[in-house]
């Protein structure tokens, strides 16, 4: 049963395809929206949110009252965002997100999640053994600081505000958001230290 | 359901493997699953999360756990709209020129009763503890936290409880609370002592605890 | 392990499919995956069963649940020719022409601490507890029973405890009891009430309930 | 990960054998001798452990009593045979086997154990849902009999003694033993009924 010879991927894709515009549901020039929508959902968008956070005390204070309100500030809102709350890293807490039942993440500051949050190795891992994941990804945790890791079992979509690097004092916001990558968002990396 | 996407603690997973500079898809069916999932909650009569969330649940589990991504994606909502009646499964296979396997049926009886709580019942500070239930059809509690106990964070709004909505039974909003255990609490040998997990629960799924 | 080999109860799964008049062996390569599971057995130092079955077990999820029966021997058996140093993996690739997978590595510090129980501590009808534990390495109580009551139908002969001889360590024997848990004990919401399932458990599994 | 090619079992499965001979591990000829006595494993054995506990009182008593031996009375011993337990169904209990962890079986008695015994459809359900489970097989219990599910967690290995069925007084060993099968003996079916 389970070594049944699928067609492949691509055709059963275009079969869903064809078979809704053949029945008049679908145009195909629809599908290039969502498309096109995919791409503006990116890490950069949340990177820009902790740039501001680490640059504008007010702003921060604003996005970890309500992360929704702050995002849709900055113009980051829609699908997998409508209750966005942003976790506040400190030098004795570390947050690291997942989803362990299917892959939510919220989709307009962290982009549509990477083949790896999205796999079993990480699902099932993180919440486990958080420390060994994070090392194997390259990050050691000193044991001092406490872990938490956030399971995205409800309608709570997360992202994290990373400490920010020490030698950035006075950087523009943009050159700050330079530093936050997306696994920094999702807690499995810090963000990344100036270049000399 | 006890599935197979309850992965969570789940021993016997290698190394994570992260690619650097990842694209948003790295082929072009996976740009139109990502958009013919979107699309077809257009199609599909009382669409909701919940019913998509669980039509990928019960995809066959060796499937599941080789499938990509987007191919549990492709495969939970061409199962929905088989399902529903909207395309016809021999027709796709035709087309496709091979197998295309669907999720299996909704299992009998697929809610447990449990009392709607549209008042929520909890603060930030309460302990409790989520209930050791065990549903055929859909549930968004983890099984690694069920009977566990752990202290109530934060009161997020008010959402559609899943376990019925995604049966077609009764839509009805209750606050989710972002829940705090112990990381030894839920795995005795592992983690540090300052180690949490928390967890996004429902009203429905928890009781308090009284000291 | 809490690994994808203990199926007991899991949801999800299909219809059972039972072939008329099945043959002893489909193919060749299958009797002969049995010869060789039987063979190597001589040339794996201190080989024992528990070992051989925790190397199955340690298949990566997705390969175990999609294999033969016969493929998760020959892939159990090879694993542990090719850590004991018997055969060399890649040459075994070179003969066969492409990738043959491994199970996956064990676990470190595979062994949790229970106290040698050489003299058995319970008699037919004692009402004992399965210990909730969650080692990392082989274990052969199965999740479903654990922390669950059951009362003791038979007491078995002593055998190797499986946990510790999988992973090189202790050879101690102690005796197996036939412990009858009701099905509803098991899974509330399921079966008569008259059901019951029976496991073998060995004695360092259990804890006495002193009522 | 999962995606893999794999070479095909079969070159797999010779790629072990070949290089265990290279090795001078193995003579070619060494294996006949496994799968000639994995054919002399079969359900036909355990088929005449029931017939003549059907038969013969004193035999029922010692098998009942201790499997292992009343096996080997019949010459019926071996791997896996190691602790033979009988089990006897009755008007008010049916008893059915599974091992959910591997497939562990009687193999003297039952023969080696039959694919759909081994894959996880069985192995996950008939611990949980053994009424639906044979149903599905063809078995439809009374809910007045109590049914005792036997996972083969430990070294017990386990044959079920099925009711003897009604009108074949009279019979022969041989003749009864022919209206038992190996799903008989696993539990998942009666013994057949005599063919008019």
């Amino acid at each position: 049963m389970n070594n049944i010879n699928r067609a492949p991927i691509a055709d059963r894709t275009e079969a869903v395809e064809s078979a809704l515009i053949d029945k008049g549901l679908l145009q195909e020039e629809a599908l290039e929206g969502f498309i096109h929508a995919a791409h503006e959902w990116k890490p950069e968008n949340g990177a820009k949110v902790v740039a501001k956070a680490w640059t504008d005390p007010e702003y921060r204070e604003r996005l970890l009252k309500d992360g929704t309100a702050a995002c849709a500030e900055l113009g980051y809102a829609g699908p997998q965002g409508e209750y966005i709350v942003a976790l506040e890293d400190t030098p004795e807490r570390h947050n690291v997100i997942v989803c362990t039942q299917c892959s939510c993440t919220a989709w307009p500051v962290l982009g549509l999640p990477p083949d790896w949050y999205k796999r079993p190795e990480y699902r099932a891992r993180v919440v486990r053994e958080p420390r060994r994941v994070l090392s194997e990804m390259g990050l050691d945790l000193s044991p001092d600081i406490a872990v938490r890791v956030w399971e995205t079992s409800a309608e709570t979509r997360y992202m994290v505000i990373p400490l920010r690097p020490n030698g950035t004092d006075g950087w523009s916001e943009d050159r700050l958001a330079s530093l936050v990558t997306r696994e920094a968002l999702i807690g499995v990396a810090l963000a990344n230290e100036p270049q000399d | 359901m006890d599935g197979i996407y309850d992965l969570g603690g789940m021993h016997g997973f290698g190394a994570i493997d992260p690619e650097i500079n990842e694209p948003v898809f790295h082929e072009e069916w996976q740009a139109t699953t990502f958009a013919l999932m979107v699309v077809s909650q257009a199609f599909i009569r009382n669409h909701n999360a919940d019913e998509y969330r669980h039509s990928i649940e019960r995809m066959e589990p060796a499937h599941y756990l080789q499938a990509h991504y987007y191919e549990r994606m492709l495969t939970g909502t061409t199962s929905l709209l088989v399902e529903k009646g909207v395309l016809d499964k021999a027709d796709l296979e035709a087309r496709a020129g091979g197998a295309f396997p669907m999720s299996r049926p909704v299992a009998d009886d697929p809610v447990i009763e449990l009392p709607s709580q549209c008042e929520g019942r909890f603060s930030v500070g309460d302990r409790v503890r989520v209930l050791e239930m065990h549903p055929k059809g859909h549930i968004r509690a983890p099984r690694f936290c069920r009977g566990k106990a752990g202290t109530v964070l934060h009161v997020a709004p008010k959402f559609n409880f899943p376990d019925t909505s995604a049966h077609g039974g009764e839509l009805r909003l209750e606050h989710t609370y972002h829940v705090e255990f112990a990381s030894r609490d839920l795995w005795p040998a592992e983690g540090n002592e300052t180690d949490t997990v928390v967890v996004d629960l429902w009203d429905s799924y928890l009781e308090a605890i009284v000291s």
